[in-house]
């Protein structure tokens, strides 16, 4: 997966830290608010991130899926989205979800087994993440239907992976947004692994990005870690698809620097230079950075005035996440049906009526 | 309103809805220019327009997976799957997403949405097409089930499917498609989903039944009165829920019971029905509850359709064994 | 649909019966006897296929699904294979299946609801009528790995339609097939409709063949009308399949002239120009049988023998089909299991001692 | 053999199975270099090569389906669904093809596959990773089931559902993967599919169940023989086809039946035994059969699984209901 970034690729921002020369025309037309929310949304969400890692370590939740390395890819297609658009993530999303507006306490929820953690705030149009992988993508194009028929102007994104790309429901999902030519866009993070499963068993084409041929819609592959090349992309997708002309598969190369899961050893199939390279030489928030600070947006002091507020921001979160009372066991009935037919009722009833013990001990 | 097929019924349904509620869609493969392999869509696409009646790929995933997109919105998309047999490419988004929404979301976003299906022997259809999986459908939690015997029902079923807040899958018996006309009220009527419907009253043994069963147990029924044995039958109609007081309420009163299905016997929704029964009703018990059913093999081609599927033959050999247990 | 064959497509015939370039040089390759072939199998399943909607409209078989239109496209390709290569039908591959080694009685048995016209005989490696879309694609496919991995040379083929190449399997199938570079040959009749719905609506592709950079193999466009076209690229195909070089996707572009099956009415949906020009100015087998009277290989009077010929082989198949013994109800365990279980036996008994009548009658 | 956990066990059946048998072949996701999630096939990609043991693209319809075409060619590939939730992508070919191979094709070709998935829930697994669907593949004519709860009954199911010669779904309970260590036979060895397992003799009452329920069978009927009450403990193992004979022995002897399983009730497999029992045993039933299983509910996220599944206090409820009837 050395090769991962030989592919021909958008790069505005080399590992480097040093902009290419379309990344030198975009620079100068982002707003410096825009530029310094790149950062701080990547230095929020890695923080987040390993204090994660840490909880479930801890066992103070459960399973958990590890994003560190793709913050760009979230970081830059998020913030490119409006109030109104519609996102669909898969389970390693948890920055383009605390970006679309969902409480970071609810996140933590989830990863600690609570369905609570599911259900976003009014207004954000969210779902939760998608376990079976590639099902949300078909959902995401439906959204994006839904939009369409109603003459409203907000899109749909779906975002997966590249071990997404070989079920079905990637085909048909994708084959639906070509037909109807609907305002979905397809946001591949292809981290060169599904698991285990590098990207040349998965697919004989070497990029994602030309699948996009077989549903008659453009595909764009995109270095995944330089959060402009990912921003613009996405903006344009968006303006793209708001403005009537389809849908856009992107495929934004990127790499999980951890595990799968908290549950995985990558060093069973990973090799080390490669995971080497990655944590360091193309780190997507160390070459931000040394972007910011070249260009004097950001001072060194106030990345880190930065990193301490997350930092609290996070321990906040923790601390209202495992202070949520815990839910009644009857609140396995709260949301099956609108309304609970008699069985359910008469199930509900058991479990209440449940009691502790043996009948001899009473 | 004139005499209707059940077939009609139910397109007549969909006009209803289509025309009283904006946000009902109607999607699935030749629903549109076609009007449906069975014309249970007929006329709709011209009547109203290829926005709301839509023809889609071939793609029972992105059938159900992109109505599941459009249901959040608020959009309720009555789609057709072309025969139940041809489900299962979607069974996916059915299991884990239309069932689960509700809950995975805590209630955040709506999700009403029907699932039509063909289902059934009888009409030697082509090899693959005729399966009775509802079990699949009923074990799923979140999901209710329907499936109509005759053309009120099935227009009435369908509009309650309509409305209701849940996703419900909507079976039609083919076999009785074309099979009866009867006069259906006009407009929008709804037969609520849970209620089973006593089709026949009787006092010794109570058939409980479904679909393109039904007619198949009154014409027993009707035999076993002449000599003397008074069968009451009960049309489910709704599979999830069932009606439990009503199936209930019966074997109290007979002490017997049978249970007739198409569906291959074990893990048949006959199992669920027999094992209620003997749990909540065991003391009126006179003789256990008895299936007749498929048999445990792959529906058959249609040559040997008719020795797969219960008929008169079997349920009355049931009926000889109960009554004389 | 007029515009199928404005595709950019390979053709060798022209619908007028005059050879192309290419065709020219490909024409004086191919042996007298094979050309004797083509004519021979394309006049063999036309006739048949009449003679089954005739039996379908007199009730003596079930519904029925026809092929006129697609002669070309199933004998030029079914020609080229071997013995033991390994064919995975449609509904619609009579042609083929013949040509495989199917007796004609089976498949007319099969079309009367009887499972005994499934089983092939021995050496013929044809499966079934997959009758869900597409789900015939992933068995070919692992047929195909099969010859593989025990370094053998067949190959193997998946019939499917253009509407097939919407669902999941189609896609799953062909992605496996590039993933392991397998020798298997994605056959696609592209007929225009899936049942009712236009290859417009299908697909946002222009062609079906394009999809197959998608998998990282070569797809190839042709005319499915023109039988010349049709082996030769087959056998090409075939070629690189069994020296090892993966597998290829082959679109022809064909029409079915009649319904869908004899339960479907086709002028709901299609319009009769397009019917009318694809009947009468683009028939398979009249613009070949006019390059082969004009080449002198065979006379209109060999070719009207040849024609009552194949009407006596088909009177002969329907004898023998419908004096096929009706199979016992038992007949229903008969293969279900290697050996019945127990409560199979007990069903089997309890079908077995079905009385007919009721029991006062007795 | 030392002593090894059920994990280790299939680990062991995969490599005899491997070792023995040429035609034998391994695939799914991540089967290969990592050695599968649970590590069930820990090593077996380095000990015979990557083309006997594949790392398949994430496709569960290219598995099974691929499957297929290997099968028929005299291979006998035995798959990984990397869990029993994510099987549904590959539903329709398990339903439309594993399973009527044989009929459609009158025997002609073989069919010798075998698709493993762990499956069920209390290890605190990620959302929607624990269903307990295995009423699916019982409902489908010609397929086997089978699920272990023991190390050697692992082993021993496995290697027989390798050499049946028709499609065996076979289901492992990841609760149950690590939870005990036994010494297991070495080699080839198998456990009839078919047959049930008594784990514990009583005479007041009958608890059958399977996989991940077993233990808590086994501690309930432990706590009751300390009060005077005995329970019979059936282990099914085979869930299709079922061991009659042994469950309705042993209801005939103690008159009383409790059918515990983690799936839903409505349409689980508890309906179908419970069904089978009051109709083959039904005047030796001095209760009805009861039913303790998971509720008709979607299987929760890990925080109230506890409370969604069986346990000691749920069936010991139902002990104390069906004595004291
Ligand atoms: C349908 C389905 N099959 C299998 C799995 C098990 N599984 C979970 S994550 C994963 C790999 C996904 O890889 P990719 O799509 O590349 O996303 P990434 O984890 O790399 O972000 C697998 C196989 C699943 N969740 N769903
Ligand atoms: C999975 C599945 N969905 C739906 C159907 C119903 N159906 C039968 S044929 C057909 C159209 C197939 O079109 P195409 O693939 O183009 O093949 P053609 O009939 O044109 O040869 C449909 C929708 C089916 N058989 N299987
Ligand atoms: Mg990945
Ligand atoms: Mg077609």
């Amino acid at each position: 997966m050395l090769d991962q970034l030989e592919k021909e690729i958008v790069q505005y921002l080399t590992p480097e830290g040093k902009l290419t020369s379309v990344g030198e025309l975009a620079w100068g037309e982002i707003p410096t608010d825009l530029k310094k929310q790149f950062f701080q949304w990547m230095t929020q969400i890695r923080i987040f991130d390993r204090k994660m890692i840490l909880l479930q370590r801890q066992g103070r939740i459960g399973t958990y899926a590890p994003l560190e390395g793709q913050e760009a890819a979230q970081v830059g297609s998020a913030l490119a989205l409006s109030q109104d658009d519609w996102v669909f993530p898969s389970y390693r999303e948890h920055g383009v979800a605390l970006i679309m507006g969902m409480p970071m306490q609810q996140v933590i929820l989830y990863w600690a087994g609570r369905v609570e953690g599911c259900r976003p705030p009014k207004g954000v149009r969210l779902m939760p993440p998608a376990v079976p992988i590639a099902t949300q993508i078909p959902h995401a194009v439906g959204a994006a239907w839904a939009a369409k028929l109603r003459r409203e102007s907000y899109v749909s994104v779906a975002y997966f992976g590249d071990g997404a790309t070989s079920e079905g429901d990637f085909h048909e999902g994708c084959n639906f947004a070509g037909v109807f030519r609907l305002p979905a866009i397809l946001f591949c993070q292809n981290n060169g692994y599904a698991i285990s499963v590098p990207f040349s068993r998965q697919s004989a084409s070497a990029t994602v990005a030309e699948k996009a041929s077989a549903y008659g819609f453009p595909g764009v592959c995109i270095d995944g870690n330089d959060v402009l090349a990912v921003f613009v992309t996405m903006s344009e997708a968006i303006q793209k698809a708001r403005s009537g002309q389809g849908p856009t598969l992107i495929e934004a190369v990127t790499y999980r620097k951890g595990a799968h899961t908290t549950a995985d050893d990558a060093s069973r199939y990973r090799p080390s230079d490669e995971v080497e390279e990655w944590i360091y030489r193309r780190d997507p928030l160390v070459r931000y950075s040394l972007l910011l600070q070249q260009d004097g947006c950001l001072t060194k002091a106030e990345m880190e005035e930065w990193e301490e507020e997350c930092m609290q921001k996070v321990e906040k979160a923790v601390k209202i996440a495992e202070s949520f009372p815990k839910a009644d066991a009857t609140h396995l009935f709260a949301h099956v049906f609108d309304s609970l037919p008699p069985s359910l009722e008469q199930q509900k009833e058991a479990l209440q009526h449940l009691e502790g013990g043996y009948p001899w001990e009473k | 309103m004139g005499e209707m097929t059940m077939v009609q019924a139910i397109n007549d349904a969909l006009r209803v809805a289509l025309k009283t509620d904006p946000q009902v869609l109607i999607l699935g493969e030749d629903v549109g220019k076609n009007g449906g392999v069975f014309r249970a869509t007929d006329r709709l696409w011209s009547e109203f327009g290829e926005e709301r009646v839509i023809d889609t790929p071939l793609s029972e995933a992105g059938i159900i997976g992109t109505s599941i997109g459009l249901a959040i919105n608020g959009f309720k998309p009555v789609s057709e799957i072309q025969f139940l047999s041809f489900i299962y490419p979607g069974f996916e988004q059915i299991v884990s997403h239309v069932a689960r929404l509700r809950t995975r979301t805590q209630s955040a976003f709506p999700n009403q949405l029907v699932i039509r299906a063909p289902y059934g022997g009888g009409i030697r259809a082509p090899e693959l097409h005729c399966d009775s999986t509802e079990i699949f459908f009923v074990h799923v939690p979140g999901l209710k089930v329907v499936t109509p015997s005759t053309p009120t029902d099935a227009k009435g079923l369908l509009l309650a499917a309509i409305s209701d807040p849940d996703p419900v899958i909507y079976l039609e018996p083919m076999k009785l498609y074309r099979s009866q006309k009867e006069v259906v009220p006009s407009g929008w009527y709804e037969v609520p989903i849970g209620q089973a419907r006593k089709v026949r009253d009787g006092e010794d043994i109570t058939l409980i039944t479904w679909g393109a069963m039904v007619p198949i147990a009154v014409e027993t029924a009707s035999k076993w009165e002449k000599e003397g044995t008074s069968c009451e039958v009960i049309d489910l109609r709704s599979l999830y829920p069932l009606d439990e007081e009503t199936i209930l309420s019966s074997v109290k009163k007979t002490g017997r019971a049978i249970v007739i299905h198409e569906a291959p016997r074990t893990g048949g929704l006959g199992a669920e029905v027999a094992a209620l029964i003997q749990e909540k009703a065991f003391l009126y018990l006179e003789a256990p509850v008895i299936r007749v059913t498929g048999y445990d093999v792959p529906v058959p081609m249609f040559a040997l359709e008719d020795d797969f599927r219960p008929n008169l033959n079997k349920v009355s050999q049931a009926i000889h064994q109960v009554i004389t247990y």
